[in-house]
């Protein structure tokens, strides 16, 4: 068997859990015994610990993920990566949401945007150089959202201008998460103010500890400060760090947000099973009074089924994404809005089975996934962010079902 | 055409098995595999096809009237093309497609607004070839499949039995979906204590067939009245599984039904807001009807999606089954119906006229919601067997591999 | 207090009902009285008759209400009506509702738009000829939707060419209720192609009985029969037929259109009150199934509540317009939409409660006001016509909350 | 500013009657008059203007994060203007509007978001000026009026009793709505088998208030815990009069508060899309917004009307009242809170920072669909009243003259 993995020689990196990549079974015993020990462990290094233990406990994480060569499972092996097959990395993500492990979310943009920015369209020098850091647990931030610029992006209007061998930079960014944390910025910036607003953007990697760039904690609404706003006062960028060509950033951004549309996703509805099947567990232990209200019985099973269905649809789509499938696009839309509003009228129901008690507020210190309040408002930035329900409403009208554009 | 329907086509009209099974199992696999997506599309396809020539829509609207007699017309065509046999095994001259060939033709009549005793009978069929002994299910499931036999079921498996004492059946039984020329009847009975179901000869003088008017004069139900009538057969059922199973496929054909509906209502009226202008110009350039046309298009996904998981579950023959059965009949009923009365709306004026299609979809989505049990039943009982489920450690949402 | 009452001795049609309408509540007495013997004789004539009797017990309920002067009670005595207040016609309506007596549906017409047109802009010979008809029975239809001009009225194109004294018509109407027992329409046409939309309407009484006319009835989703296309062939009118000047039938227009928002909608609300009330104590007595499930009870107390949110809605409307107060122009709009979508919700929870039994098909040959399914599938007449909801939407967002056209 | 709000703000400021009884009573008519609409709507237009300055954004803000003392300005604010006294009657000090006063308080004071005992505290007092003695009703009463007492009150009146041996309270209190500084509560007990309320004093050594911190920092709850208290009066209630009575000032205040609330942030919304552009034009141009933003007022107006019926039935003291009271907190609650979020979605990016207001107005929506009572529970409550009346034959759809 072990003769027989393909380029299982090829990388350092092979652990005992990598080892059983050939076959899905042994491969999802060895992921599942490795994370249910680590996760352990985690709860012993964390627990009882005060302030803000996010970032170091992400970084743990990724430390401990770097030891069995999960650091970055779904990157080619080129760019140090596991190169899992999908069937694989969607084993890893049902064992990685079975065990409550942590979400990645401060390596989200490092992890996904960066790499499916770069590989396809990166310097071989900008490849190297910035790469292989992820793994290491280098941040990375996004800076594109612009505070006139969220749902219309190509209206931004950060200014560019080039500057011998560098390019001066100005302008605000806004909803960029963890960027107080963040060490280097994928940045969309103008470089071109008089042609059409897409033709004139310039894509860059930004040094976050260049001077004039200014960090400033936004705080959410569910009380979390996990983005921010970035000032950008003369900020010096050199010509090498620039992604593609002047004025193709827009072409280039594609690929960027593209990465939003995978495993990212399918990993975060495998968490929802979990909340779910949890809190139907608990209610049962518990003898909660809401088991014996049919009215809120057939609204659980209902989302449950709702849930189940979510989960089959993101099936649906990495098969699709494997395929190069066209009605990828499609499904991504019906996964945007199904996935995010689901989330709300779960964090919605659970909060009225609490009752009163659900409007305590509990000062946890986890990410939270399980505190009704947080999924319930949590869940607006999913509703709102990465293109907003109602822009995918009208994408999913023009584009797919080819109403006419008023 | 392609080679699939042809192949049905072939083979069902020459009555034996004209595809080998070999060169079949390639086209569809068999049992343990999944049947292959592309096969099924095209098999989908097909069947589309036919149905868009035979069912067409003033076909349907004739027979709302009653035109025509298209119920018959499409059970002939359905016979020729193998339709028939689509879920049972080979052993039955099927081919074995099960719960999944079964959604693709039912989605299909669905669409198309078709009548017939299709339901009644391919769930009845599907039923029979698992829950009886062989010879029982032989003489009667191959009878379907050749088209000569249809058969009527319980509107809402699960509800009262009709005594049998002696091994005679006498009073009236619970609504049954049943076509007014069916001759045999699915009827749950108390055999002397012993829950289960016979087989009934409905029509003849001691079995009258009572038929009830609808407002979706696409289906037929009815109640039969017996007399001291001899079943064809007795399906003991002291567990509850075959009761448990004949919910469960009526389950999924009502929302394989509902969600082709609710398909083919959408795709209509997305059409006509295209073609329709106002203010000069045309109503689906209207940012405000186009998100309500991409909220239909979203509850549609979401209730195949849930129906994707029942059919998993189905022909994987989980436990949990029925529960899923359960859950994506109510939600995709709730779908469909919620889709119909939107397009009505978003017709406008002429939407609420007898001659457009909104009302027949609209009229089949009311009564689908009160197939194989009222939606709040339905989800009671999965609520109960997710808590069984809980209880006893195992996850139900595990897909079928 | 005979004697103090404005008005009671000059009309002849004054009747024991009407002398009782200086005290509102001896009227309410005797409206009761009045309408509680006179529906239940209605059942006596009309019970076991077969075919379709719709015409002859409308007809037989005006000679009943004209009787006691109850005919056109809320026209100006000076054009035959009874001029009772608004009090005093809320209470007509209320008791109408409170015994079930037939809605004059077939006169919706000539006891609304027709006198809201003709007093304000019709000419006296007009007035003379026409109004007196309608209290003995004589039915109007209204030919102003065409195929091509629904929501959108304005783009109407039935055209209308003058000829010496009179105008020649040709074009199509529809959706004209109870046409096929029309004796006289009011036709809106156009005389002026090559103008601003609006500016080239004329309005017109037209008889049905012209040559030229074909009414072919048009069959509802529910089954029924009420409305019908209206094809008009070289329709001659003579020119003292036409209301208001060449070309300003629009304004003559919005007067008829007016009569659509006062008591005519008020009674309807009233009698949906009886309908769930009667539903309610029905339920009781024959201890149906969903009251042993709190999921359909609190439901139906949600109903309700709306149900009585929106009698008081309609109670300030009519106070509004009595007040001729600029608010009733946001009221009216409130009224539309929220009494028709709760008709739909009432229809539709009520064909639940009855299960299976709710898709029987019953062959009822009366108004059908208390079929859940004639309700449900009836309310989409409400939340079409008249301006659709959405037609609704929009003027609420432009006119009254001032969102800027597209 | 008018002569009304003057005629409040002068009166209250003396400390006595400035305005003559029957001066006011044409202002406002006497209780068997519904208040002339107009008197109330310059009344509310002037709590509003006040409201305006004292408790705008950047200080209830400020107040949400522990940055000034709002919710105790405002009380002082409240205690000169003599909006304590709004509803309770002449012989306490108040003005005597009822319910239709207090909607009109309390519906600005939602408007606002406003921080402050108001809701507890008027509640009580209107109770208590109709359920308890004369004299005892006129001893806190009149503190309230003049400012020098707030009151605590359960959340959901009909809740557990606390025990009472020998007039003496000992253990722990369901929750409370009640402010930190807060020194008297109002508290179901059960007095040695008789169902009552004893008038609590919290906050010396053996009734010590643990608070319970809410996502809706505008408001207070929390627990008393008595150790062998005695309570500062009875009030038996035997026939649950008083705890109806109770349920059903706190439902309307509840009510009153969300459709306030809703109404604000959905201009507050509306506003918003007219100002922020996307795609070069105005959010508001957008027809697809254009019709949630009318969703959202109809939304808002078919919970006012069911307010208003609840305010009729209460000022007129039909029997019905607390029915209506329920239907109309449970309605008002959840259309305030479906508008809040709709309003936080269409806000965008923004509506979901800290700076913005739309999580106040979320989180005071939240916690309002649970005060007063669950809305299943109160809308139960309410079938069961409906049931009982249309049992005896006695209609609740009548209007209150």
């Amino acid at each position: 068997m072990l003769g027989k993995m393909k380029g299982a020689a090829m990388s350092p990196a092979r652990s005992d859990v990598l080892e059983k990549a050939a076959d899905p079974a042994l491969f999802r015993t060895a992921v599942r015994s490795w994370v249910e020990a680590t996760v352990k462990a985690d709860r012993t290094v964390f627990s009882g610990r005060a302030g803000d233990i996010f970032y170091d406990r992400q970084q743990w994480w990724m430390a401990e993920r770097n030891k069995v060569g999960l650091g970055t499972p779904h990157w080619p092996e080129a760019y140090g990566g596991a190169d899992l097959s999908l069937k694989n990395q969607i084993i890893l993500a049902e064992e990685m949401a079975r065990a409550g492990a942590p979400v990645m979310s401060l390596f989200t943009v490092s992890l996904n945007h960066v790499p499916a920015t770069l590989i396809r369209w990166g310097t071989e020098e900008q490849k190297t150089r910035y790469l292989p850091g992820v793994a290491k647990g280098v941040v990375w931030c996004q800076g594109f959202s612009e505070p006139g610029a969220g749902s219309d992006l190509a209206s931004l209007r950060t200014r560019a201008v080039r500057d011998g061998d560098s390019y001066i930079i100005n302008g605000q960014k806004i909803w960029s998460s963890y960027s107080m944390f963040a060490e280097y910025c994928i940045l969309l910036t103008r470089t071109d103010p008089n042609v059409k607003k897409q033709a004139g953007i310039t894509y860059f990697i930004m040094d976050m500890k260049s001077k004039g760039v200014e960090v400033r904690p936004l705080r959410q609404a569910n009380g979390g400060a996990g983005f921010a706003e970035v000032f950008l006062t003369d900020v010096r960028i050199p010509v090498e760090n620039r992604v593609g060509k002047e004025n193709e950033g827009w072409t280039v951004a594609q690929s960027t947000l593209s990465a939003e549309r995978g495993i990212l996703v399918f990993e975060s509805g495998e968490r929802l099973r979990y909340v779910m099947e949890e809190f139907y567990a608990d209610a049962l232990r518990n003898a909660a009074d809401w088991l014996r209200d049919s009215e809120m019985t057939r609204e659980f099973v209902r989302l449950f089924a709702e849930m189940q269905g979510c989960r089959q649809l993101l099936r649906r789509l990495l098969r699709e994404n494997e395929a190069n499938a066209p009605s990828a696009f499609e499904t991504v839309i019906y996964v945007k809005i199904i996935s995010t509003t689901l989330r709300k009228k779960i964090g919605d129901f659970m909060l009225r089975t609490k009752g009163l008690g659900g409007q305590f507020h509990t000062q946890s210190f986890d990410e939270m996934t399980s505190d009704p309040m947080n999924i319930y408002i949590g869940s607006f930035a999913g509703t709102i962010a990465g293109g907003s329900n109602e822009i995918m409403r009208n994408v999913l009208a023009e584009k797919v079902l080819k109403m006419p554009r008023s | 055409m392609s080679g699939i329907a042809c192949s049905f086509g072939h083979y069902a009209r020459a009555g034996t098995r004209a595809v080998p099974t070999s060169q079949r199992s390639e086209l569809f696999g068999n049992q343990n595999v999944t049947p292959c997506n592309e096969d099924l599309v095209t098999f989908s396809e097909n069947i589309c096809e036919v149905l868009t020539t035979v069912c067409d829509r003033r076909s349907v609207h004739a027979y709302f009237d009653g035109g025509n007699d298209l119920d018959l017309t499409l059970w002939d065509r359905a016979t020729e093309l193998g339709w028939l046999g689509i879920g049972v095994s080979e052993e039955f001259g099927g081919l074995g497609l099960g719960p999944r060939g079964l959604d693709v033709l039912f989605r299909s009549l669905g669409q198309n607004v078709s009548p017939g005793p299709f339901c009644s009978t391919l769930v009845g069929a599907q039923w029979l070839s698992e829950c009886t002994a062989l010879d029982v299910a032989k003489q009667f499931v191959s009878a379907v499949v050749a088209g000569t036999l249809s058969l009527g079921i319980p509107v809402a498996p699960g509800g009262v039995s009709m005594k049998m004492q002696g091994g005679r059946i006498t009073g009236e039984s619970e609504t049954l979906l049943i076509h007014p020329r069916t001759r045999l009847s699915i009827l749950p009975v108390n055999n002397e204590g012993e829950a289960g179901f016979a087989l009934v000869p409905v029509g003849a003088g001691d079995a009258d067939l009572a038929r009830i008017e609808l407002w979706d004069r696409t289906n037929s139900i009815g109640r039969v009245k017996c007399r001291n009538v001899a079943p064809a057969a007795v399906i003991p059922d002291p567990r509850g599984r075959a009761v448990d199973l004949l919910r469960c496929y009526l389950a999924l054909a009502v929302a394989s039904d509902s969600v082709g509906g609710a398909r083919a209502i959408a795709d209509q009226t997305v059409a006509y807001l295209k073609l329709r202008e106002q203010f000069g110009r045309p109503l689906a350039s209207l940012q405000a009807l186009k998100h309500r046309a991409a909220d239909l298009y979203v509850a549609i996904v979401k209730a195949e999606q849930v129906l994707e998981c029942a059919i998993d579950a189905a022909d994987g023959d989980v436990a949990s089954a029925g529960m899923w059965a359960a859950l994506a009949k109510a939600a995709a009923s709730e779908a469909y119906l919620s889709v119909a009365d939107d397009c009505m709306q978003l017709h406008g004026g002429v939407g609420f006229t007898w001659e457009f299609d909104c009302h027949i979809y609209l009229k089949r989505a009311l009564l689908n919601r009160q197939l194989a049990g009222d939606n709040r039943a339905l989800r009671d009982l999965a609520a109960g067997q997710l808590t069984e489920a809980t209880l006893a450690g195992i996850t139900t949402a595990e897909f079928a591999a």
